[in-house]
């Protein structure tokens, strides 16, 4: 019977022994504050929500705090738990390429074919990463790190942590929760940048009317693409591969159930999955580090040199275009590729300087462009470093 | 030496090559100077290379549909095929609306296009038969 | 030539002995009779069809009879075999929490935030759990196994699967069936035991009917349902994250076509692989035990007390509620979270008394209370035991 | 004492733990009793901390959106915050079709509270905008 | 300095040596033209495209050459590459077993229920896989490799894929690649054979309508099929197991929402992974051994051997039945299970001599049987290896 | 011998059986002869037992619901279960239009046979209403 009560009295301890309250630290209130904004952010001014809203509830979820050294397999970190299982698929790169099939899969790429130029934008808006690649080395990380930090000035999610997963694992979280963040904040870094490079006349500048695309030429583009951009980063293959295959059962007119489903329950699936375990992979204990603060520092100066980079090259593009055939400047930007968003920014801005320019649909190409150069440049770095 | 040592890379585990690598770099590369013009130049050539084919191709491609049109005397749609003011203008209202719903929508880009991408193609007609069918 | 007919001979006598006839047993011919019964139910009268259809042919499948010793990669227990490698979500307790994210999106907690007192009815009936625990106990089942079993009392059958995961991983799938079973008896259990425990006058009790809802709260619920219980039972993360996300996708009204696909396509494929492998894991040879019959014993004990445990907890309520305010004891049941089905016996019943009394929308809030309690108890369970 | 276990344990496997504990329990707590009095009343503290909060919530919204409401004079509006038997009986009448057609189907609850769900709400009015998109 | 242009040299030189170019073999350029040539067949001729599209285009993911000395993580064969986790479904068979349970969703049996003798037609034209495995050994093929590579006779996929990955593993993409090929020529095979085994009385030969099939017929046959199927050849039981609960799903009509998944989202996203690892698996180096065109020339013999085999047996069939009970023989091809395009050539054929004589209907009946003729063929095949 | 192999086997890995036994049909039955007589015997039994059975039973549903059928009176229906050629007609059209527009899709069958699916069923009638439930 005094046994009994021991029990109780025991029990009760342990109980609360085990509950969040006396395993909370100020990094817990920290994150859970954090993944609060985020939802907030998501709902009511609708940034990217379908990433902020499980990403944000995945810090929640990763931030309840607990008795870490009980075992019970709550933690992502901790081997047979659920989420450690879900997060297997960020680890291992496996979710990113089949994000990507399902983007493939929604992605017109006529606005690029029907105007081939756009796409040297794409390229252009690289230099984010490169830039950021160098930042990275001189505040101290080291390269394979740099590396797969930098990769986030090209502002795709899937291509960052599928970098970070083979460079640099420990850092795959902070590098997705940067990359993505900054993604949905391109509607307020990218127009200050673009107002102040470009002058008046330049943001009026008028480009004529996309031709239309012929159906071989939309079907041809993947096959091409894939081979023509594999042949020259075979280590881009994963990402491009899906990307273009994606692309080829939108595009080929007779697998359009395979499509929809690329584009609809797969890409829907994964893009819960990677969101809750991104989101969740911040751990107080295992998050808030330097290195973390270096990284979404690093992450805001590659989205500012990307979209600088892309202004800068079409006003040099111009320098050499006939009268006519010169680019506005104000879709440079498209080129950091936040599809759609940093199109729409171009759209935006440039009806602030003219109601009826616009150019949204011009945009449209340095933005898809925007995705495969990133790819590449991810593909180098791979080859660089594994090779 | 690179190549030697990938070959020798073989047998040891991903992350030790990384290391490796990583170790090297910083000793000959320490700014990322080389990495980034090297790096900058690759994605330039890859998105070149697939600027160059396809200025060609679609050049290509539309005199060659413009003359099997004119063949079969769908001489409107031949002009069609140069400019799709009409289409476009559906495609960048419907934009703009959605952009003003902003409904962060990736398929946005697609609607906009859907119409033009309806364009005349030399691939069996039959393709156009699935479009329509019923999930 | 002699040899040859050698092998005729003996190639149908192999083939003979490879057939399910003489492998057959009596626990087979039992096992295929009780899953035609589960089909019959199902499609015939309707007993929960999408849990009793698959659950009912993947007992078909477990017990086809087959030579086990001839490790032809056929039944669920030899490793290399499909269904071993679909058993995996459940054995390790993977699948439960994705369809509590479906469940989650799916789910509408206006009704309960309409009228909060009515979460504690989702409370009471979890005396089923712990009465069946005591019981199990008593009957010689030791704790870790009772507490496993107890949990059908929960009425969920993801929450049983998951705690049988951790607890008692040899008896997952009785308590899987038993769960599930008793959850499609819902309709023949319950009204018995609110007539026997209800007097006339209570049965015709009206409530007002529930007030309208804010966006807003229906947005907090998910954010602060999570903080508030994990807080206190850490250990029910992976399935109350799970729920509350998948609410969070709903509600938000920004990420539609997540919460379409967690309740679409991404619920069904785990349900079919759930209800098929749980099914088939009742090979004969392994299932028909006394410890099963023992479970099944106590599934039922479980679901009668955790019933009469919510109605008779309305009744104590109603001494202490003002006139008017009174809670109809017909929706004691409710807090048996086989959602919706026991607020739908609510609503018959309570038909039977009062043909305009209709007391379903107050029977879904403690229904879907009844899925947050449950998931408290097992996490309470698991730290006793694993912590 | 069980901190102490725990810590411990955390070298052992899963199953060893469980069943150490389980062990105990057999000594300690033979019935369950204690179990019992514990899990059960952990059950009711959690729902009562929702029920307290949600309850003062709800109060504080149902002013404060009336206030709102009153304040950009929908006035009607306002009032239908409190009662919503329009709605209700037209969910109701809808439950109890679903309910004599047995569809067996989860959705359901949702679908009777549908347009109450549409009710005012403070946050972005652009929210409407997207429930309407088509997959 | 000097260091730095050392670096920038290596770096170059390195760069290119990882590119495809001087990895490339003539290997590679002929597996994507065979790439190419799938791709234009399935979108210009439209030969199956859900499964020659994504074939297609894995061939050409497959065979982009890279250095496969850097293990850079690209090759299917690769472990680490995404690839590689995406083809562990296919060498462990898990897919084909997915496929059949949403051809059983999507696969209406009242034809064969309506005439049920049609059933043995889908069993003669088995005799292609018996065939072929006669000629394999004579060709010098080992049994276990000649059974493996027979089953391509069965016209039917997922049935080659899951037997040749327990018999074959290392034969697994020559058989697959063959199988689907060969199901996606069927129109080009079978007609010639046809004609020439049928004189133009019987290709005139008409058949009476199929009569009505009540529900519980409908209903009862995933079950009775089941049972009765698998306790004659239990090793058939993951392809027949999943393909009699798919259907029953359909039937049932009370797990509708379950088998529009399983036949839409579940199988459009095996279908995807399935095919583009089955093409990538071709990669160059590993596939284009004298093996392969052994298989591939094996493959057509089983294809006209049991388009050939099916007449016969109509034919013969004949002379039992009485006037107006006779069978068209030009639904004997119907029996190679290339659901349903072999029932369409019968159509075709059928009205080039009758304008007013519609075979689809009759010739559905043979082709879903031949769907479970080749599932038990493939059942014995494994007990008599693996037993 | 068989027999006792096989449960010897058990202790091996699969390849190792599989390839014993292929080395011992190798000596044993080097043409196939064996396998085929036996495998393709055991599928025309399958397929002829499955025959047999739906057969017989099809003939007994047949009687037994037109007894039913005329019982209720239905007798229009009861024949109806004879022939059904005015479905079946439709059926075909449907099915010639799909074949001409060649829809490589494997759900055409169901199409073209669904309305007959809709005949008459013992089962409850409450089937019916789930499967226009809107998803
Ligand atoms: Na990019
Ligand atoms: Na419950
Ligand atoms: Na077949």
């Amino acid at each position: 019977m005094e046994n009994f009560f021991d029990f109780l009295t025991h029990g009760i301890e342990q109980f609360v022994a085990y509950t969040a309250f006396p395993n909370m630290t100020v990094g817990h209130i920290i994150m859970i504050t954090v993944g609060l904004i985020f939802i907030y952010l998501a709902i009511s001014k609708e940034y990217e929500p379908l990433l902020l809203v499980p990403i944000g509830f995945g810090i929640l979820i990763g931030n309840i705090p607990f008795l870490e050294s009980a075992k019970l397999q709550i933690g992502i970190y901790e081997p047979g738990s659920v989420l450690n299982y879900l997060h297997f698929g960020v680890m291992k790169g496996i979710y990113p390429p089949l994000i990507f099939l399902g983007i493939g899969a929604m992605t017109d790429f006529s606005a690029l074919l029907s105007n081939p130029k756009l796409m040297l934008l794409g390229a252009a808006a690289q230099v984010g990463i490169f830039g950021a690649y160098i930042l990275a080395l001189i505040i101290g990380f080291i390269p394979e790190h740099a590396a797969a930090i930098a990769i986030i000035g090209g502002a795709d999610g899937p291509t960052a942590i599928f970098l970070a997963s083979k460079l640099a694992p420990e850092l795959i979280c902070a590098i997705a929760i940067s990359a993505y963040s900054y993604m949905a904040l391109v509607p307020v870094i990218q127009p200050p940048i673009m107002k102040l490079l470009t002058n008046d006349k330049e943001r009026r500048i008028r480009m004529k009317p996309p031709r239309s695309v012929s159906k071989t030429e939309k079907i041809m583009f993947p096959i091409v693409g894939l081979i023509l951009t594999t042949f020259i980063t075979p280590s881009a293959l994963p990402l491009l591969g899906m990307l273009f295959f994606g692309n080829l059962l939108k595009e080929s007119g007779v697998t359009k159930r395979l499509a929809d489903t690329a584009k609809g329950a797969l890409i829907d699936i994964v893009t819960i999955l990677i969101g809750l375990t991104v989101g969740a992979s911040t751990q107080a204990t295992t998050f808030l580090t330097p290195e973390s603060i270096g990284i979404f520092a690093l992450g805001a100066a590659s989205f500012v040199i990307a979209t600088a980079g892309g202004v800068i090259f079409v006003k040099v593009m111009n320098l050499f275009l006939p009268e006519g055939k010169k680019i506005n400047p104000l879709i440079g930007n498209a080129g950091v590729s936040a599809v759609p968003d940093s199109a729409r920014v171009s759209q935006t801005i440039g009806l602030q300087y003219d109601q009826t320019n616009h150019l949204l649909m011009h945009a449209m190409g340095p933005n898809v462009a925007g995705v495969i150069g990133s790819a590449v440049a991810a593909g180098i770095m791979l080859s660089f470093f594994m090779g | 030496m690179f190549i030697a040592q990938a070959l020798q890379n073989a047998s040891d585990s991903t992350s030790t090559i990384v290391h490796r690598n990583s170790e090297l770099f910083m000793k000959i590369d320490p700014y990322g100077i080389g990495m980034t013009v090297m790096g900058y130049s690759v994605v330039f050539i890859a998105l070149l290379l697939l600027y160059v084919i396809f200025y060609n191709l679609s050049k290509a491609m539309t005199l060659n549909i413009r003359r099997i049109l004119r063949k079969e005397g769908k001489t409107e749609e031949a002009n069609k095929i140069e400019e799709i003011s009409g289409e476009i203008n559906a495609a960048i209202a419907y934009a703009i609306y959605l952009y003003f719903n902003e409904l962060h929508d990736k398929e946005n880009p697609i609607i906009t296009i859907n119409r033009v991408s309806k364009a005349y193609t030399p691939w069996s007609s039959k393709i156009y038969g699935l479009r329509q069918y019923p999930r």
